[in-house]
């Protein structure tokens, strides 16, 4: 699934991170629990088991835990908390990282966790805004860079920091906005889902950031903070450091926070900020947050009837309730058949765009396009670098429910009926997968390197001295002892010319 | 389904020139008609004369032009069609089947996908997996007719597992000659002849060909069935043939509907799992009796030892509690005390035949009023604009999708649970 | 090109293997509430420290996944009822100050604890003792949560975990094992915690091995957090990786329908399939209490006495023109049929 | 005496093969020598020009479901 796309290179980049700045990072409980949940499934496990039990574990008892059979795994899971130094170890016993396990131990139970899930603010706003109001902001502002990059007229361009990010990240090349083009990683880009997007994006911040002098902890504690908020709600600035406020100003670019006025005292995150620690599953791409703002815009109506007194629990209760039923609806929309024709229940320009990057698509209703894959959509694809993989990755991380729920129904009923089956499992039929493969590996029909043929050898030693030589240095690709030919890469060529002036004629 | 008289003499050659060559026992033929009056379709006329259906008449746009009236009717229709006869039953729930599938030439033919032969299988499997679901204390037998013969592809055993490898080894049998009911059911007769009398005696035949081709008479043989009273029901998969209703309708005490011609692939299915589903005591099929049945525990040991049933050593296995045998797998009967020996959960998965749960009611629309429009009993989801039924005991309103859920594998009424 | 192809085809196997890498799960808890067994666990774990481990347990099962979801549902001596997710009627709403944890916890925690720990409070805040014996509502509490999570199955993997202290008394049978068909049925694995020290639960130890789920007997209490977290809080998609405590020897006794005695060794009816402890409990009148057919009084006779049953059995009246018939058919036809008279003398052979 | 040819060396299937050696057949520019089953040796400039004539040629064999409809607008 994409989502663990996201969880690995945020991973990569926290366990590259030197051991002090680990440590600093684990100081904040909220950045505690994101960081756990990007963790692999057994290290989730270790760490649970081992957060309310005082003694050390031995180390060979992680080991009796696990099935012999899952050993790969439990060798992932180790190898992660290890390189976070969450996991200590002596050769013998294993403990925990003392101020992570304090610290989430405090998550869970809920004592002195401070102000790191945020401040809100005590007052009320005057200038309230609702949730509606922050996903249309959100997703205005997050499809206004993507827009860009796919290509379409704009009015206004996405601002000078975000263009310098997309430039640095090497999505798109150019000097203006306007002459700025896609790069074939920016087509890459487009086919991940919405998080894993904003962590590419934020990751390159995090680079740019070091070489800025800025302090990558304060950096991640508060991306991790903003997972953690509630959206909806407003937070004050005042607990945020210097670092943290240049930040603000940034993100609001991308959408990811929302901000009366600069100098505004409070600020609330949007969707695209408290998703960031969630699972792909909670918003699979920007164009669902469209459809969000049209339920959104009904609950509120039914809601309004007895807004009379809201007291916190309702609230709470009712917008639980929303973000559950969200989920449903945001799961995917795209159902293909196995005769290539593909429908999508959307009506989001830009998920129509990213379709039209390799899907032949036919007519557009209100609410649905349907389209074909074919040979010359899928071909126009590959050549813009898009590989099959990618594809395939997209239609299976947005493929309808109805899909993926008959998709398992097959599957579930393969293994029921023969337990030891090798049979994988298949979201999307494996006709579509394959041939789109196949489509790929037509653009690499054959196979050429330039070079030279060397032949007509008078003698067998002569040939096998030439041979042996260019086969050592490692410049034959080919040859063939019966008819005393073979072939060597034109790097390798002067070498070989100049072995056989020295050795032919010598021999002479 | 053609029926004219120029098709049916074609046919008929057709099948003796190869019924001839590869099978010299054959004495009689037996064929009937279809009778006519079955095959009217709705509007009076015959089922092909019916203007096609297509899925896609149904969806008609409201004056709003919205579709979701429409679709939440698709989800309804879905649900009628699972409302279930509820009355109580007296039901064989101890069955023994035999399954007689027809592996003759038709079986070839591609009017169903991908032929009768490969579909007919498939089904078989699945409808293997259903029978020991709901019937786990249950007996099954396969047979198949090849050639002029019966054969017998998998014993009469509990393991749905041996049937299934059995019906995939089927699979690459290429179907060949006609069928022979006779032979068939007189082998199903002495595969079910020692079966206890409590238990049901049952055949269900899947029957692709339009003739039999009998050693002997067949008459006699239905009626040695009835004298043993072993049911058989036919499921066919071309027209109706007269023979097969007469088995059946024999067999089955005067009961015609025990033998069905398929409509198409999906009537196939439903058909087949119809089957599963026990049969309905019948007055004159009356042998009520007490059986002592024991139920084990389960151990597990350190050292192997010695299991009763197959002397081989195995780590732990259940302990009959009359004799303190060890055996390895359940339902069984203990070689030691000859108690028959199985899981109480076992037996309490066939309970829900006979203690159906009865169907809920759809709350009318005007009894729908005020504002707040409530949640479903058990998944507690707001009832939106569908319909939402109600439980006419507890009186607890649910939505369709626990309703479905309720009576077609819960088999418990939360509601009713509660009070 | 079968070089290339294979290149291209096996990256492709690799990368499917993390197909269930991390998939949320929803979490359905039944907490059983009766009040009067949990005044007798007292001295050793009281009601409310339960509470504690389980908010706990529940917070990190939460915290494994953003989109992880819990129920939990009180298996109440009134009833059965949602604690989480619930519909709080305004009237409540107002009159709750009490915050049950602190403000500053998470929200995603805060509000599902919060209004779960209200629900309990609320429970026992206005009830009086009962003043009969309670009774045990777990069927209903399965029946609902099943069909919660069948609600929610699309999209979620599922389980359901049972704190449970009452005895197996009083139980009904049957709406329990269709309870736990519903859930082999549907691949939800049952997890049980029993916490009272003092007897196991027959049934839940044979839904919990239907299901391929935990059984626990948890005895020393003081770490009842630990047992949570290390047994009954494992993620769903590690299920097949991690060694889990198993029981080793399983009871699967069943209950007798008249008396509720659970017996080891009983007598089924042959049309109801109704558990009879007792050849007793047939009466005079030799009809099964349950569907009310008559039974063979022959074969009531065996199994009450073995020996009288041996004068007996030649004597099936009826039975024995039925068996010449039978004989003479299997003369005619190829002869398959074995002893046909064994089958039919006696039904049940003991 | 021993030469060294210039070239470009192809590694393809057996029919991509025969098409490389059928597009030859017509000009007789292209290829230089056959190797074996699965190489040939081609004249490095018309490497361009032989992967597009296959294109050409394995695009004649392909069916294109959008050929059979009308054509859109």
């Amino acid at each position: 699934m994409a989502s663990n796309l996201f969880k690995l290179t945020v991973n990569d980049y926290l366990e590259g991170l030197p051991e002090a700045t680990q440590s600093k990072l684990y100081q904040s409980p909220a950045t505690c629990l994101a960081i756990f949940r990007l963790l692999p499934n057994l290290a989730k496990f270790y760490i649970m088991t081992m957060i309310f039990n005082e003694k050390p574990v031995r180390l060979l008892d992680l080991d009796t835990w696990v099935k012999p059979q899952k050993r790969a795994e439990q060798v992932e899971g180790i190898r992660s908390i290890k390189s976070l130094h969450i996991l200590k170890d002596n050769g013998e016993v294993a403990v925990l990282n003392p101020k992570f396990r304090e610290n989430l131990k405090n998550v869970l139970t809920g004592v002195d966790i401070g102000v790191s899930f945020g401040a809100p603010c005590e007052t009320e706003d005057s200038n309230k805004v609702d949730i509606s109001f922050l996903d249309t902001y959100a997703s205005n502002k997050w499809e206004t860079i993507l827009h860009f990059m796919v290509g379409t007229e704009l009015n206004e361009f996405p601002s000078k920091g975000v263009l310098h990010l997309l430039r640095h990240s090497g999505l798109m090349t150019g000097g203006t906005p306007k002459a700025m083009v896609i790069t074939n990683e920016g087509f890459q880009f487009l086919l991940q889902d919405v998080n894993a997007q904003i962590w590419t994006l934020l990751l390159q911040y995090l680079r740019m950031a070091e070489s800025l002098q800025m302090d990558p902890v304060d950096v991640l504690n508060f991306i991790f903070m903003l997972g953690s908020l509630e959206l909806g709600k407003d937070y004050s600035t005042s607990v945020l450091s210097e670092t943290q406020l240049n930040l603000l100003r940034d993100l609001k670019d991308y959408g990811l926070i929302y901000q009366r006025k600069d100098s505004s005292k409070r600020f609330y995150p949007t969707r695209l900020a408290t998703t960031l620690t969630s699972d792909a599953t909670t918003l699979k791409s920007a164009s669902t947050a469209m459809s969000q703002v049209i339920k959104s815009a009904t609950t509120t109506t039914t809601t309004s009837s007895n807004k009379g007194n809201t007291s916190g629990s309702q609230e709470s209760s009712s917008t639980a309730v929303s973000a559950a039923s969200s989920t449903i609806e945001n799961a995917g929309s795209i159902i293909i058949e196995t005769n290539f024709k593909l429908y999508a229940y959307t009506n989001s320009p830009l998920q129509i765009a990213i379709l039209n990057l390799f899907v032949h698509l036919k007519s557009r209703f209100a609410n649905l396009v349907t389209g074909q894959i074919t040979r010359e959509s899928v071909r126009k694809a590959l050549l813009n670098g898009i590989t099959a993989e990618q594809m395939i990755a997209y239609l299976e991380t947005h493929a309808h429910p109805q899909l993926r729920k008959t998709a398992e129904e097959v599957y579930q009923k393969k293994i029921q009926y023969d337990a030891n089956t090798n049979e994988k499992f298949h979201l999307i039929q494996p006709n579509i997968t394959d041939q789109i493969k196949l489509w790929q590996l037509e653009l690499d029909r054959i196979l050429t390197w330039d070079g030279y043929l060397f032949t007509d050898f008078s003698n067998e030693e002569e040939y096998q001295v030439l041979q042996s030589y260019a086969e050592e240095i490692g410049v034959m690709l080919w040859c063939d002892h019966n008819k005393r030919k073979f072939f060597v890469t034109k790097e390798g060529n002067a070498q070989v010319i100049a072995y056989a002036n020295r050795k032919l004629r010598k021999g002479k | 389904m053609d029926d004219s008289e120029d098709e049916f003499k074609s046919d008929h050659e057709q099948q003796s020139s190869k019924g001839g060559n590869s099978n010299t026992r054959v004495t009689s033929r037996t064929r009937r008609k279809a009778p006519q009056a079955e095959l009217k379709g709705t509007s009076g006329g015959y089922a092909w004369e019916d203007e096609i259906q297509r899925s896609w008449d149904i969806v008609k746009e409201d004056e709003a032009g919205s579709l979701a009236g429409i679709v939440s009717g698709l989800v309804e229709s879905r649900k009628k069609r699972v409302i279930k006869n509820v009355t109580p039953f007296q039901r064989g729930i101890i069955r023994n089947l035999i399954l007689v599938i027809d592996l003759s030439t038709v079986m070839m033919e591609k009017d169903l996908r991908p032929n009768r032969h490969a579909l007919a299988v498939e089904n078989a499997i699945q409808f293997v997996t259903e029978f020991f679901d709901q019937n786990p204390i249950s007996q099954l037998g396969i047979i198949i007719m090849r050639n002029g013969l019966a054969q017998l592809v998998s014993q009469v055993s509990g393991s749905p597992q041996e049937h299934i490898d059995a019906l995939k080894s089927i699979k690459k049998l290429e179907p060949k000659g006609d069928p022979s009911l006779q032979n068939a059911l007189e082998m199903a007769r002495g595969l079910l002849l020692h079966v206890a009398s409590h238990c049901t005696r049952e055949i269900l035949i899947v029957f692709g060909s339009l003739l039999s081709i009998d050693p002997g008479n067949i008459h006699k043989t239905i009626d040695s069935l009835i004298e043993e009273r072993i049911r058989v029901q036919v499921i066919g998969l071309s027209a109706q043939v007269s023979i097969c209703k007469e088995i059946c309708k024999k067999t089955n005490f005067g009961d015609e509907t025990a033998y069905k011609v398929i409509l198409n692939e999906g009537h196939f299915k439903d058909l087949l799992m119809e089957a599963v589903v026990p049969l309905p005591v019948n007055k004159v099929n009356k042998s009520f009796t007490l059986v002592k049945m024991g139920f084990p525990h389960r151990v597990s040991e350190e050292t192997p030892s010695f299991c009763s049933c197959h002397s081989k050593l195995t780590y732990g296995g259940y302990i009959c509690p009359s004799c303190k045998s060890k055996i390895c797998s359940l339902p069984t009967i203990c070689p030691c005390c000859n108690i028959m020996l199985i899981l109480s959960t076992h037996l309490a998965r066939s309970y829900h035949h006979l203690i159906p749960l009865k169907n809920y009611i759809e709350v009318a629309r005007e009894d729908i009023t005020g504002e707040d429009r409530g949640v479903c009993y058990s998944c507690q989801s707001m009832f939106g604009t569908g319909s939402r039924y109600a439980c006419e005991d507890c009186s607890k309103e649910f939505c369709i999708d626990c309703d479905v859920f309720v009576h077609e594998t819960l088999h418990n009424c939360p509601g009713c649970e509660n009070t | 090109m079968d070089a290339i192809a294979d290149k291209t085809f096996k990256t492709d196997a690799n990368s499917s293997t993390s197909h269930n890498y991390d998939s949320p799960s929803l979490l359905t808890v039944i907490i059983d509430t009766n009040p009067v067994i949990w005044e007798q666990l007292e001295p050793t774990l009281s009601f409310k420290a339960m509470l504690e481990s389980l908010t706990v347990s529940i917070n990190s099962h939460l915290a494994l996944n953003n989109a992880n979801e819990v129920a939990v549902i009180a298996n109440h001596y009134e009833g059965a009822q949602f604690l989480y997710p619930c519909h709080v009627s305004r009237e409540d709403e107002e009159n709750q100050q009490v915050n049950f944890v602190k403000t500053d916890m998470y929200r995603q925690f805060r509000i599902i604890d919060d209004s779960f720990l209200s629900q309990a409070f609320k429970l026992f805040k206005d009830d009086t003792p009962p003043t009969t014996q309670p009774k045990n509502f777990l069927s209903a509490s399965l029946s609902l949560a099943l069909a919660y999570i069948n609600k929610k199955q699309s999209h979620l993997k599922s389980r359901i975990l049972i704190m449970n202290v009452t005895p197996d008394t009083h139980l009904q049978y049957i709406p329990i094992m269709n309870s736990i068909f519903a859930a082999e049925k549907n691949h939800i694995p049952i997890d049980v915690a029993q916490l009272s020290p003092h007897y196991n639960s027959t049934f839940l130890q044979q839904a919990s091995d239907a299901t391929h789920g935990v059984y626990l007997q948890i005895k020393t209490h003081t770490a009842l957090i630990q047992y949570m977290m290390t047994v009954f809080f494992i993620d769903l998609s590690i299920r097949d990786s991690v060694i889990i405590p198993g029981i080793k020897e399983i009871d699967f006794r069943a209950a007798c329908y008249v008396t509720g005695d659970i017996v080891d060794v009983g007598f089924v009816c042959s049309v109801c399939l109704c558990i009879l402890s007792d050849v007793s409990l047939v009466g005079k009148e030799r009809r099964c209490p349950v569907c009310d057919v008559q039974f063979d009084v022959n074969v009531l006779r065996k199994l009450a006495d073995r020996k009288f049953a041996a004068l007996i059995g030649s004597g099936a009246n009826g039975e024995s023109g039925a068996v010449k018939k039978r004989k003479l058919i299997n003369g005619q036809s190829n002869g398959t049929g074995t002893t046909a008279t064994s089958a039919t003398a006696s039904p049940m052979p003991l | 005496m021993t030469r060294a040819i210039k070239g470009a060396l192809v590694e393809c299937d057996a029919s991509i093969r025969a098409l490389i050696v059928r597009i030859d057949s017509e000009r007789h520019d292209v290829v230089i020598q056959e190797l074996d089953e699965t190489h040939l040796l081609i004249d490095s400039n018309k490497v361009d020009f032989v992967k597009a004539e296959l294109n050409r040629l394995l695009s004649k064999n392909t069916y294109n479901p959008l050929d059979d409809e009308e054509i859109q607008p």
